[in-house]
């Protein structure tokens, strides 16, 4: 059952994200994604990770992924331009980035299927995995530091992005 | 149950996907889904590898990957934002008068 | 504190030069005279210096020296001192440095504070080279001293001044950057050994550096100080910079920055690794006399004066590099003698050709000829100095290339017959050129209104002159504080190398030592 | 209470930071209010809790480690804050840049690289790089009216995300080869069983050093180097150049000579080759470029190869060496771009090689210091940069890697040539007769004069802050 | 005292060149010979005193000079009898030259003529240290500083390039034979320790005579290179000729009298060196003979006054070096002694000559001059039949006495050689007092205008300063030869017994003495007969050229014109001087010359030195250009490179 549950998550997360990458129109390619994140997030359970799972249904995929929608819909280039004409050098930059990402493939996958798995221990039962109240007491307690650090990260990209997507007029002001 | 492994290898190939996207796409808005498409294949090594270690920290790491995502997602899709200003277009081409 | 002052009293004039001027040029007068004062007083100095230094035997090597703490952990400290080698160079660069400074008031009218500023950080520069008795403060020096003189020739100089500037700097960093690499690996082969880091000379002098390091590293000085020397084939940055220098520059570097080289193959790569220098010194020497013939032959068909007085220098330094290789008593004492008489000769050379290129905006020999009937004292001063050059006895030059030669024959007689062919091409190329510059007629009508030496060139060429004369007639007192610091690199060098220098084959007549007090008739 | 001890100066400049978008905030329109005194203030304060704290070793939250090593960076990085801020003010009411914004910003980030120099858990580093990455993109492109900027922003941010998506791997594969994030633990865990590293141990090492050498721009994660010095404002350039490789290097130095030191054998040969690489591209790239921004940039690239030889070669010299080699660099970096911020006008940049034809009459001042940090860049005595290279070297030699240093002496010998073109310009050559002398202000002379006074300082009597150098890395590892 | 005698010439030399040219001439010119009369005046007493020591030497070490070790240079000089005979020489002869100088500079300007006499000066003082001088290195300092001083003088009108270009070449030939000079003293220093001449000497004498090739024969092979030099033997004979752009008075003292016998000088000095080493003896021989054929043949055809004089000067030169290859040191030292008086009195006698006739020089455009120039006429033919060796005359003793001792060597080619060269001798000479003095006045050349004015009614002979010399030196070309009347014609031989002390602690050694000196009554009286007979030969070769010449050049001229037209191939040879400097320029300077810039300068230097230094740097450059085309401005190839970073980093891993 969790294989075949592993398998269709997969394949759609794998087919999505493909599809995300082959589109040209940038507005499938969000609703591309989130399809992938759902399927991501099925993954997810299928792990004992059901508070991720939902995290990332709701924030990622419903909060960032609405951010770029609302961008996508903003800047109204619904798709994307045709390749310029004689631009050989891009050309060959995808053949080479091409390459170098089935490379890169080949290598992580190679690696990656010679794990064993008792090279891990398991510390803890597999059902306080589930448990957010773990979930939350780890992130009050031994990550509270990085968690006040997140608040500065969100501060920072928040006035970052007022200061650059902000219209001109705004410099009015000053 | 599927092994650890065919975990990591479908983040590893979700991963190259994600990398591959940075190059195949000429529209800046899809490079930045790509760049998405990276975290998420991580944030899955992260919970497959927590399972198995049997520990919550690979959970609570994603949790903040998330944020960091959404962090980046705002700023970098002011600065494309603030690049359509300029030139009226998302192609990454015709952004190259820096060079050389 | 003497030598400490010394160092630094250049820098304080310098600064002082900078602040007493303003950028309109409107107190350039004050400006020339506070620098010229500064460099008086170094010269001063020095002479003090030289007139408290102890020759004698039981004196000890080093004198005058001041040894403060500087950068602990690594051992390296601000050490300073003289032996009668460095003292030598070091009223050289002083006597050296006024006559380039008094010279340029006729020839550089432009931003004359920076140019005051720059001679006096050079002097500076090059003054702590030859004090320092620490390697790194050493090489500090070394290449602290390439950037007063990269802007002498690049700003102040002729038409290709930048091609020449860059090409100075470049060259000569390129060498010295491996010698810092193996000032480095020495100090810490030091460390290895003896678990203490010390960039301290005398420390180091008493340290055997293994084998295999000792070879590279003596390579890695080696070049550097080739460079600088300029021994062939690593020679062809001095035209250029020479010919480009304005002449002050000419002249300290000639005079000066090329005995750095020879003077960091005696203080050095010789003593500190002289297994390896032993093995190398006859491949050194051939490159020397290859140098003494090549420069001669190339100086013999230039068409510019400036640049034929430059490859007469690789072809004199030569000599130079020859008489260290020879590492004995006459041929190291000459070598250092050789150093002074060609900053004093070849200095002379430039102050020449540069009045001359001050007068008529060339340095091309065939612009000029018949001088002599206008400009009588100019040629008579030129005169004396090209014979200087030429190693005529009875002035400067004889006594330096005789000692050279002496040396260099009790050690390979070959090398010594080579590099005596350079007596024939060196009275060649300088004769041939006086005599185009100064006699025959009157052949281009620019010349015939040309002024003889003003008051203060006669000022600037008279000590030349003097010391020509001077040093030709009576060494002895420029020799005698060399002697004792002479024989004891040369007794470091050759204890620790395998051959005994071989001495004269018949017992030397007691006569030899003790001439001193020979009653006069 | 005993945690927060570790944060105070990261905690003083982060509330600088909020102080001056407070500031902003309330700020009337049209009125002048000084921000950037605020954020020196709060930086001023910063140094001294970290003086306060040195020798303390205080530590917090598992995460983070004010000890001595943390602390010289913490001195170094509110320095380079201090200096760029003194230089910002011409250029922000110049350029009409968003002032509580920018300078809110700046703080962040020096409060980001604070931590990322303090952090001592994987997580943490990634956030503190987050940071102070995404304040720093923002700054590249904080310039609106700039498509340079915009464009120099873009490429920064979008390299420097799909870095951090490799770092991130790392740190993944790091977390499941030891199950934690934190370094020390990791360090541990590597020591236990250091003899089989693991398949997915090395992918870490190598996906981890990506990450930090994108950061320091190393060769071949240096690309967005160049673009990014070039478009972003000049006072931002120097600020990145010094601050952000300053902090890269100290995680970089914690992670791989702490944390992973028991790999070494393992990311040694890849760290030196990338040091050969950056060294050598570097300078031989920055030969030809007429832009002195970018001319600076590929120097930048090529000073990141030093300060990995540094990091090759780790003996306690080594890590000290790179520690001096970073303030010294900073100081010079900052100056010499301080004078190209210096200037630029309202409609152009001025960093054309040509800009500075005849410099030398209109301002000599500026140019005698930027003939300063250009050779103490080039690494000539006597001035800092000769220092600092002369320490790397050592280290390097030490530990018997003569060829890194052989080919460290050499380019440094090529990349005087560049410096010296802009010498060349600004001594040899005659400016056109209508440029303009640049108009100083006052904070941007005194950052200079701060620069050059640091830069000789340095050079001359070094034995001070290479002992404290020396004395902050002993106490960690 | 020794110290006085070159100093008071280097007095009047620093006088003239500091205040000289702002006082008269008079003032110059006194000064200048006062001070060289004065010097000889010194002379005659410190030769005085000398004789009254009982080792025949003072000896005067003026100051340390150049000490470095073992190597110990104290300025010493020494007066032993070789120097005093030479220091009477130069002192005596320079002073009458001087004299003679006052007049013949004379058109000169007040600067020039100060500057003239500062450089007669000059050389009278280096002469002295050459000849007084105690060491090689010191001899050596007389020995360039005579050079130096020839090189001005000869150049003394620099205005005009031959001028100009014969004193560079005097100096640069020169410089030519003191390599060996050079090479000779440091083997010498490695051999013996010391360069004191009496040192040298003593350890010398210990030494076996070596028969073949060693380390003295080497040593006095390179002293003889620098002989050849300085003394105008072959091969570095060629700048003599040259050297008679000087002015006349120069001519006389330095290339005649004085400093081109610094070579048999030297061998002098060091004869004990050289009679150790026979085959550099033959070897000096060989060359003095050889050189005194070669300038006789190419004086017999010159037509230049002073080249012929020049030719005759190499010539002796070869007969002196010849007298030295065979060991008999006094007797060069002899003819050296005589050829001095009768050769400076040849150059003041043609001085005078080209005075009166305004700078003429050319011998076909004179004739006659016997009935204008009485003085000089007389005086001329005085010097003339002593250096044709006609008997009762100074020159006559010392070359017959060469003669009879290369004779007695059993050198018996090299004599009749020498025999055939005597002949030539007195043809030559005498062929240029008949064209000169004799037969019919030449016109003047056309469109040679400026001779006019001396080939006018009325010619002046010589004024008195001129005149005195003349005389004196005739006087002395007549009697000076009879300090050394040989013993066969009952004389004593005194020269002789008087300069051996300075040959060597033996007598000097003729390297087969056993064959050539039999000992005993009946051996001296063979000799005797001997040396008579061949006196009978050499005077009747002198006549017997002297009498060609007459026919030639006083009957018969045109039969010598038809015998020059007959030669011709010989005759161009001749008076091309065998093509020698043409051969020198074609076979070593040119190609020197084309040397140096095309292959070191321009191959060498700029291209392949400096070719390798800015083609390492135009590489730099171009990698510089290439290398930063991949920074495309591509976001994608950025992102590329940062990609291949990973993958390259991976696949080091994975692969190892």
């Amino acid at each position: 059952m969790d294989g075949i549950l592993f398998y269709t998550f997969g394949a759609i997360a794998v087919l999505a994200s493909l599809l995300v990458v082959g589109q040209r129109n940038p507005m499938y390619s969000v609703l591309l994604l989130i399809v992938s994140f759902g399927a991501l997030a099925g993954l997810y359970v299928l792990l004992d990770a059901p508070f991720a799972a939902v995290t990332q249904i709701i924030i990622y995929a419903g909060a960032i992924m609405v951010v770029f929608l609302f961008v996508v819909m903003l800047l109204n280039v619904p798709r994307e331009e045709p390749a310029p004409p004689g631009l050989l050098a891009a050309a060959r930059g995808r053949t080479i980035g091409t390459i170098l990402a089935i490379v890169l493939a080949v290598e992580l996958v190679w690696a990656l299927s010679r794990v064993r798995e008792e090279w891990f221990r398991p510390g803890e039962a597999a059902e306080r995995l589930t448990s957010v109240r773990e979930i939350g007491v780890a992130l009050f307690t031994k990550y509270a530091f990085a968690f006040e650090v997140t608040s500065i990260l969100i501060l920072v990209a928040m006035v970052g992005a007022v200061v650059l997507a902000r219209k001109e007029a705004a410099d009015e002001r000053r | 149950m599927p092994s650890l492994n065919h975990f990591l290898v479908l983040s590893a190939v979700l991963f190259t996907i994600g990398t591959a996207g940075v190059f195949l796409r000429r529209n800046l808005i899809t490079i930045l889904l790509s760049v998405e498409i990276m975290l998420n294949a991580v944030n899955l090594t992260f919970i497959a590898v927590g399972r198995f270690l049997g520990t919550v920290d690979g959970q609570i790491i994603v949790f903040f990957v998330i944020t960091v995502a959404a962090a980046e997602a705002a700023v970098g899709l002011a600065i494309v934002i603030a690049l359509f200003r300029h030139r009226d277009t998302l192609s990454p081409d015709a952004f190259m008068s820096l060079k050389w | 504190m003497l030598l400490t002052l010394i160092v630094f009293l250049p820098l304080v004039g310098a600064i002082a030069a900078l602040l007493a001027g303003d950028r309109s040029g409107r107190r350039d007068g004050l400006v020339r005279i506070v620098a010229l004062a500064a460099s008086l007083v170094v010269f001063a100095l020095s002479l003090i210096v030289w007139a408290r230094f102890d020759p004698s035997d039981k004196a000890s090597e080093f004198q005058f020296v001041e040894h403060y703490q500087w950068i602990p952990s690594f051992g390296i400290s601000y050490f300073v001192g003289v032996d009668g080698i460095s003292l030598s160079l070091i009223v050289l660069t002083a006597f050296l440095t006024p006559i380039a400074l008094l010279s340029s008031w006729g020839s550089v009218k432009q931003k004359v504070r920076e140019f005051s500023f720059f001679v006096l950080a050079l002097e500076a520069g090059m003054l702590g080279v030859f004090v320092s008795l620490d390697l790194f403060l050493f090489y500090l020096f070394w290449d602290a001293m390439l950037v007063p003189m990269y802007f002498l020739i690049g700003v102040w100089g002729y038409e290709r001044r930048i091609y020449a500037a860059i090409k100075f700097i470049l060259y000569t960093m390129a060498g010295s950057v491996l010698m810092l690499i193996a000032i480095i690996g020495l100090a810490y082969a030091h460390y290895a050994a003896t678990d203490s880091y010390t960039f301290n000379l005398i420390e180091l002098y008493k340290f055997e550096v293994p084998a295999h390091l000792a070879f590279w590293f003596f390579l890695a000085f080696t070049l550097a100080f080739a460079i600088k020397v300029p021994l062939f084939p690593f020679h062809t940055w001095l035209p250029d910079a020479h010919v480009e220098a304005p002449t002050a520059g000419s002249v300290i570097l000639a005079g000066v920055l090329l005995k750095m080289g020879t003077y960091g193959l005696v203080r050095f790569a010789f003593p500190l690794f002289p297994e390896t220098a032993h093995a190398f010194a006859p491949y050194l020497a051939v490159l020397a006399v290859v140098g003494i013939v090549y420069g001669a032959l190339v100086a013999m068909v230039q068409p510019d004066m400036k640049k034929l007085v430059a490859y007469s220098s690789v072809s004199h330094l030569g000599f130079v590099v020859l008489g260290i290789c020879a590492m004995n008593m006459q041929g190291v004492q000459g070598a250092v003698y050789q150093m002074l008489n060609h900053g004093v000769s070849t200095g002379g050379l430039f102050l020449i050709v540069g009045m001359l290129s001050d007068r008529r905006h060339t340095r091309l020999i065939e612009e000029f000829g018949g001088l002599k009937a206008v400009t009588p004292r100019l040629v008579a001063a030129f005169l004396i100095i090209t014979l200087s050059s030429i190693a005529l006895p009875g002035l400067n030059g004889f006594v330096g290339e005789f000692l050279i030669l002496i040396g260099a024959f009790r050690w390979d007689w070959r090398f010594a017959a080579v590099a005596a062919t350079g007596v024939v091409l060196s009275a060649v190329y300088m004769l041939w050129m006086f005599q185009r510059v100064n006699y025959g007629p009157m052949t281009n009508r620019k010349n015939t209104e040309l002024k003889d030496l003003s008051t203060r060139e006669r000022w600037v060429i008279a000590p030349i002159v003097a010391a020509a004369i001077l040093m030709g007639v009576l060494p002895a007192p420029f020799l005698r504080p060399t002697e004792v610091s002479v024989q004891r690199v040369v007794q470091r060098v050759t204890s620790r190398q395998p051959a005994v220098v071989r001495g004269p084959r018949t017992e030397a007549p007691a006569e030899a030592r003790t001439p001193r007090t020979e009653a006069r008739r | 209470m005993a945690d927060f001890a570790a944060v105070i100066p990261m905690v003083i400049v982060t509330l600088a930071g909020i102080a001056a978008l407070l500031a902003e905030a309330f700020r009337q329109p049209g009125e002048r209010m000084p921000i950037g005194g605020l954020g020196l203030i709060g930086l001023i304060g910063a140094v001294v809790a970290s003086v306060l704290l040195w020798n303390r070793d205080a530590s917090g939250f598992g995460a983070v480690r004010a000890d001595n090593f943390a602390l010289f960076l913490n001195i170094v990085l509110c320095g380079v804050g201090i200096l760029t801020i003194l230089l910002s003010g011409q250029a922000v009411d110049r350029d009409g840049l968003p002032r509580g914004e920018y300078y809110s910003l700046m703080l962040f980030s020096i409060a980001g690289m604070m931590l990322m120099g303090s952090a001592t858990d994987l997580l943490v580093v990634f956030l503190a790089l987050e940071v102070l990455s995404l304040g720093v993109y923002v700054l590249t492109g904080i310039k609106r009216t700039s498509a340079a900027g915009a464009e120099a922003a873009f490429k920064y941010f979008l390299l420097g995300a799909f870095s951090s998506a490799f770092f991130l791997y790392g740190i993944a594969f790091t977390f499941a080869v030891t199950g934690t994030t934190s370094l020390e633990q990791i360090g541990t865990a590597l020591a236990a069983r250091s003899m089989n590293p693991g398949i997915l141990m090395v992918l870490a090492v190598g996906l981890l050093l990506v990450g930090f050498a994108f950061k320091v721009s190393a060769v071949p994660f240096h690309m967005w180097t160049p673009d990014a010095y070039e478009g972003a404002p000049t006072v931002v350039t120097g600020f990145m150049s010094t601050g952000v490789k300053a902090a890269a290097f100290a995680a970089f130095v914690r992670v791989f000579l702490w944390a992973l030191e028991p790999m070494r054998e393992q990311w040694v040969p890849i760290v030196s080759t990338v040091a050969a690489l950056t060294m050598i591209f570097g300078t031989v790239v920055g030969v030809t470029q007429s832009n002195v921004k970018r001319m600076l940039a590929y120097s930048s690239i090529a000073h990141a190869g030093y300060l990995l030889v540094g990091v090759v070669a780790a003996t306690a010299a080594g890590k000290a060496a790179i520690l001096f080699y970073l303030v010294a660099y900073a100081v010079t970096n900052l100056g010499a771009f301080g004078v190209i911020a210096l200037m630029g006008t309202s409609d152009r940049p001025h960093d054309y090689l040509s800009d500075f034809a005849g410099l030398w009459n209109r301002r000599p001042a500026l140019a005698a210091m930027m003939t300063v940090f250009l050779l103490s860049l080039g690494g000539l005595p006597p001035t800092a940069g000769f220092i600092a290279k002369w320490y790397i070297f050592t280290a390097a030699i030490e530990e018997g890697y003569y060829w890194l240093a052989i080919i460290g002496v050499l380019t440094s010998v090529v990349s005087v040539f560049f410096y010296l073109r802009i010498v060349v310009m600004m001594y040899m050559t005659e400016g056109a007769p209508e440029a303009p002398a640049p108009r100083l202000s006052l904070a941007g002379v005194a950052a200079l004069v701060i620069a050059v006074a640091g830069v000789l300082y340095l050079g001359v009597l070094p034995a001070r802050v290479l002992a404290i150098a020396l004395d902050s890395v002993r106490t960690i590892f | 005292m020794l110290a006085l005698i070159p100093l008071l010439p280097l007095i009047g030399f620093l006088f003239n060149t500091t205040l000289g040219p702002r006082t008269s001439k008079r003032v110059s010119g006194g000064v200048a010979t006062g001070l060289m009369f004065a010097a000889f005046g010194v002379s005659v007493s410190v030769v005085g005193r000398m004789l009254g020591t009982a080792d025949h030497a003072l000896e005067q070490t003026i100051y340390e000079w150049i000490p470095s070790g073992d190597l110990n240079i104290p300025f010493t000089l020494r007066v032993d009898p070789l120097s005093a005979l030479m220091i009477l020489i130069v002192t005596g002869i320079g002073a009458l030259i001087h004299l003679y100088s006052t007049s013949y500079m004379h058109e000169e300007t007040d600067s020039e003529y100060a500057r003239y006499f500062s450089y007669l000066n000059l050389f009278a003082a280096f002469m002295l240290v050459l000849v007084l001088g105690a060491s090689f290195p010191v001899m050596f300092v007389g020995w360039e500083g005579v050079g130096l001083c020839s090189y001005l003088l000869i150049g003394f009108w620099f205005q005009k390039p031959s001028a100009a270009d014969a004193g560079k070449k005097a100096f640069i030939v020169n410089r030519i034979g003191d390599v060996g000079f050079i090479l000779g003293m440091l083997l010498t220093f490695d051999t013996f320790g010391t360069l004191d001449f009496q040192k040298v000497s003593a350890v010398a004498a210990s030494m076996p005579v070596e028969m073949t090739m060693g380390t003295l024969t080497i040593i006095t092979l390179l002293l003889f290179v620098g002989a050849t030099g300085k003394s105008a033997q072959i091969p570095l004979y060629v700048w003599l000729p040259d050297a008679m752009e000087g002015p006349t008075p120069v001519s006389a003292l330095i290339h005649a009298a004085t400093m081109v016998t610094a070579g048999v000088y030297m061998i002098g000095r060091t004869a004990v060196l050289f009679s150790h080493a026979p085959i550099t003896l033959d070897v000096v021989a060989v060359i003095g003979v050889a050189t005194a054929l070669m300038a006789g043949t190419i004086g017999l055809v010159q037509t230049d006054i002073k080249r012929v004089l020049a030719y005759s000067t190499v010539s002796q030169l070869g007969y002196m070096f010849l007298a030295m290859g065979v060991g008999s040191y006094a007797a060069g030292i002899f003819h050296l002694y005589t050829h001095a008086f009768f050769k400076a009195l040849l150059f003041l006698g043609s001085g005078a000559v080209i005075h009166a006739l305004a700078g003429e020089q050319d011998l076909r455009r004179m004739g006659g001059l016997k009935r204008d120039l009485p003085i000089t006429y007389w005086t001329f033919l005085i010097g003339a039949l002593a250096i044709a060796g006609v008997p009762l005359l100074s020159g006559f003793f010392s070359k017959d006495e060469i003669l009879f001792r290369t004779f007695v060597s059993g050198h018996r080619v090299l004599w009749l050689v020498a025999v055939v060269t005597s002949f030539l001798t007195a043809v030559y000479m005498f062929r240029l007092v008949f064209l000169a003095f004799h037969g019919p006045r030449a016109l003047p050349a056309a469109g040679h205008g400026e001779p006019a004015r001396g080939h006018g009614a009325h010619l002046h002979d010589a004024p008195a300063s001129m005149a005195i010399p003349l005389i004196v030196l005739a006087i002395g070309s007549i009697f000076a030869g009879y300090v050394g009347v040989p013993h066969a014609l009952g004389g004593a031989n005194r020269i002789e017994s008087f300069l051996e002390p300075s040959f060597g602690v033996h007598a000097p050694a003729s390297h087969e003495p056993a064959e050539a000196v039999p000992e005993g009554a009946s051996a001296a009286h063979d000799e005797t007969s001997l040396e008579l007979t061949l006196m009978g030969v050499s005077t009747v070769v002198a006549l017997t050229g002297i009498g060609v010449a007459a026919f030639f050049f006083l009957r018969r001229r045109d039969r010598a014109a038809a015998l020059a037209q007959r030669l011709s191939g010989i005759y161009r040879l001749l008076l091309n001087k065998y093509y020698i400097d043409e051969l020198y320029d074609a076979v070593i300077v040119k190609p020197i010359k084309r040397l140096s810039t095309g292959l070191l300068w321009r191959g060498v230097d700029a291209g392949l030195i400096d070719g390798t230094v800015n083609g390492v740097g135009g590489f730099v450059r171009g990698a510089s250009s290439v290398m930063r085309r991949l920074q495309t401005g591509s976001v994608r190839a950025y992102a590329a490179s940062l990609f291949f970073g990973v993958v390259m980093i991976l696949g080091y891993y994975l692969w190892r």
